[in-house]
């Protein structure tokens, strides 16, 4: 326990998180900062870019030993099952209807790439490896969530939600094909294609995560402010109580696929992240009656800081603690 | 969403239209703004379309229901074209 | 201003409008564009607000206030809208 | 272009417009949008001109010259001005 | 003399001088370069946090050593009292009315950041230490020649142009939260903190001012080509005349203070500096009649190029001859 | 042969061609990933910035060595003939009428600065050297051709497409300025005024051109789905032969001048792209008739990833054969 806590404050204090809580403290004093909209894009693509690249080289340095299609097809499951456990929770926790249940239930099978992102650079502050692929599995975790979801609405109501054309916007989703393809061009490359762009992608991505970071504080803040009538204490405690039971779920399939202490870690953090990106998108167009103020609040406004601040030191406490 | 507007407006063969970004709003569904989303996920758009009147209603036919269940507002004004020819 | 509009028109119950991104333009001040500020100041917007016509009146004691004194233009257009019952 | 629209209102002593990012659209010269262009190179606007009825003419003559040729299409619209001592 | 005038020519051939020169050529030359909105405003949240970051770890590295506080209130103070000499020249150099007057004199006795950015540079480059807090000073002078400039209004008319909900958007302007915010982070993460961002806030600092320094050219260039009818030769005197005054009373404050040569430079810059960021913003919601052509033509396209070419090698060289 | 294979095969694997690659395929298979479109434009102007800056370091540093007037002067002839050829093998080769086919002609006598970029980093990765003053002789390439055009298209109608106006809108052209003032600018501070912006303009650079040909990537794609009708057979023989005319000429000429092989390959570089930046701009302007879409997916679409996969490494192998 001592040993978390310390993991904790010393996640708490470091530039990264007090950047998110400097964002957060702005927009909630109603400060009119604010990243504009394509910068914040353009850090986005950055991000994906350099942490995709970075797997792929990974990747092709220590080589995939087999674990790479398991683990992918392990993630896929992971995604697709959470959304039943989320949408269960919700019921006894909450008085969502079974359309919004359902739609919040398909942002936690999904996953956050900067809550990922963060949880690679703790790993990498504290000097423990992982498994280069995990890029990969993050990217196939994104959509199958997404089917679940429209299968839990579908379900009571016989009403048809998917579409080949929704099937095909959700898998070529910009984030997905970004990160897949940064990969597949770190592997292709590898150390060489890194030396090239090392001083762009290696050296200032801690800095520049920072201001996506703010970003993603005043953004989060601002969506609390809107949305605050909005949010219950059922709500609240659903947005803490799932990632750690989505991380525990996570922890149990690294445990079987046996991967390392670091790589269980970053399962356990993208079982518990909540989608923000690409599970919206997908929602606006096949489930449009359903209330963003309540899905994008949890998930941004209450699971993504409490990843970020205490659940990553949790998680990295109790991969190392049960697989180390 | 944006492209299964101009997808629909494609597949009724209208051809003219303008796309205008929206910074954002409020509505039945509350305010909206693009402050409060991820940036890299997606805004809103005002659609400005001039067309004859009679074409109107085959407009409002195909686009209404890929609207429908969405929020927004539709409205329609009067208006005098110049190079006419063009239409 | 951008935020004291919005302010103002949710406190006169004015629930529904839009806004729109300003690249520049010309008035009485004569020229004016983004280009000539420091890009963090802010910039200028274009409200659309649709609306009964009963309520026009109470939207302009209400907004007309905040704006006195500022530069800027307010017109009014009929229009006619569809999905009529959201208004 | 822009420059040649704004310096053609100018010349006519109309001062009085503003200027409205377009995101993309479609037309005769078929579907066109920022996406299709490098981005160091121009995009297009929405031109808006209030005032009053017997100077249009004076403007269409002032800005169609510059136009013609070009893609885009004219509109106008009739609308009610308020604080109309700004014209 | 022989030192300044070299100073002044070593400043006027470094790359950020040229390309603010470069803005300037291209602007007045009429052609269309132009930095897109979003990019200046990103470039400029990179500098803001850069430069408040490493002065909270100078602070964390050297200890305020008591001079923060006093420091702090003087920074107030200047602010407060120039815009009273400002106002009080204004009207003898010039023919501005009451209302313009004060909203220049607000502009002068606030402060611009880039100016400072700019100091901090030249100091960096001559290997002269300073205060690592000046940026806290920097951020406590942008709000209060607000108020003196409007008292300086409402004086004559009883005219109440204060309240509550402008005093609040003053204060949390986007630019003072972020400088503000990125000290506190600065100061609470330390040296660790900054070695993890360092590649990205420290190394490509001058490079990315470069870039901002042309978008001020260009800004400050189509500024004057619009407004060069207002500008009338006792404007321009006025412009130049103000920030020499305004350094020699921050060469006086900081005499006071016990301020190392650097630091005192420092505070002679933001004494000099006039604002064309916060100020202009609150005078367009407090005076909306006050003349945007005429204040923010002084403060950037006549104050601002003389601080940046002439202003600081000759504060620089006075610090050093009278405080060194 | 063998060399140019390897080269290419070298080339092709490169992180830079495989970004641009990606951007190719999301766009063509309807990915809704993109570049915000200020993003992109401060990529360029990155990009300008530090092409433009280095070279004039590199022509502070070796000196001009006389070759400067001459390549010059050289250059704005090639420019200015270069759309003649172009103009007669579309003749030939396509049905384009006299407009379209002078429009199109314009584009191929102008540059691709970005082409040119890609090459310089070609050359580096090979440690081969060029002339700095290569910078320029690009600058000064992009106008001429416009003229040719308008020639060629008044020549039969005796209709006056050129003014003053437009004249100064060429020259002025932001891209334009913006190398040619970095280029003076690095010319007047040299290796002092690159040491200190360095880590800002060398070491990131290759990550930038990455991202930056990510988004080319999404535009070529999504221009060639948009005018795939426009587009046939002919024209796309012309979209690849008409490169390696023109790099022909390139290189006759760099023999003449006595260029060394690394400056003759960047000659050859510049002769066979295509322009799509300035040249359309000053299209829509003067030739408002001509349809975008052909010359827009011409260079873009057709010219422009033949150079950049294996054009370059071809006029590498040619100039290092014949000149080297
Ligand atoms: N009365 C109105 N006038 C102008 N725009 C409106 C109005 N009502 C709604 N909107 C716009 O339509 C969006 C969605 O509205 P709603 O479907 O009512 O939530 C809002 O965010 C506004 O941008
Ligand atoms: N007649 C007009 N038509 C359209 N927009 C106008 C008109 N007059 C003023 N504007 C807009 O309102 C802004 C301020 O105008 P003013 O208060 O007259 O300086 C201008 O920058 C324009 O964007
Ligand atoms: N009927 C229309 N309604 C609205 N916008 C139009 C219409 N027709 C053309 N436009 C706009 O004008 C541009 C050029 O049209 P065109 O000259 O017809 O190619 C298009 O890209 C649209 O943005
Ligand atoms: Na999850
Ligand atoms: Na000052
Ligand atoms: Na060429």
């Amino acid at each position: 326990m001592n040993d978390i806590a310390q993991l904790a404050l010393e996640n708490l204090g470091s530039p990264l998180i007090l950047s998110f809580v400097l964002g957060l403290a702005a927009a909630l004093a109603r400060s009119d900062l604010s990243v504009p909209e394509a910068a914040a894009k353009a850090l986005s693509i950055y991000l994906l870019f350099a942490i995709g690249f970075k797997g792929g080289v990974a990747v092709a340095a220590h080589g995939i030993a087999g674990g790479l299609l398991f683990s992918l097809l392990a993630g896929a499951l992971l995604s697709a099952v959470l959304p039943f456990l989320a949408f269960a929770l919700l019921r006894v926790m909450t008085k969502l209807d079974t359309l919004n249940a359902a739609a919040v239930a398909g942002h936690y099978g999904s996953i956050s790439i900067v809550t990922f992102v963060a949880a690679t650079s703790v790993l990498e502050s504290q000097g423990i490896g992982s498994e280069g692929y995990m890029v990969a599995v993050a990217a196939i975790m994104e959509a199958p969530a997404i089917l679940s979801a429209l299968w839990l609405v579908s379900r009571g109501s016989g009403d048809k939600r998917m579409d080949a054309t929704l099937w095909r916007e959700i898998l070529l989703n910009g984030s997905i094909v970004l990160l897949v393809g940064a990969f597949l061009i770190g592997w292709a490359t590898g150390a060489d294609g890194l030396s090239e762009i090392e001083p762009f992608i290696v050296a200032p991505f801690k800095g520049v995560l920072c201001l996506f970071l703010l970003d993603m504080g005043l953004v989060a803040g601002r969506g609390l402010l809107r949305s605050r009538d909005l949010i219950n204490g059922g709500l609240v405690a659903f947005g803490l109580a799932m990632p750690i039971i989505g991380s525990l779920a996570g922890l149990a399939v690294a445990a079987l696929l046996g991967l390392s202490p670091g790589g269980a870690m970053l399962l356990m953090t993208l079982s518990a992240s909540a989608s923000y990106i690409a599970v919206p998108a997908a929602m606006r167009v096949a489930l449009p009656e359903a209330d963003p103020g309540i899905y994008l609040t949890l998930s941004l406004g209450i699971t993504f800081p409490f990843n970020l601040t205490l659940g990553i030191p949790l998680y990295l406490a109790l991969s190392q603690a049960l697989i180390g | 969403m944006e492209r299964r507007l101009t997808d629909a407006l494609q597949a009724a063969d209208i051809t003219g239209y303008t796309l205008l970004p929206v910074l954002g709003g409020s509505g039945r569904s509350g305010p909206w703004s693009r402050e409060g989303q991820v940036s890299i996920a997606g805004g809103m758009v005002q659609l400005i379309c001039i067309l004859r009147e009679e074409r109107l209603d085959h407009l409002l036919q195909t686009v209404l229901p890929v609207l429908e269940k969405h929020i927004g507002v539709v409205c329609v004004t009067d208006c005098e074209v110049l190079r006419a020819e063009r239409f």
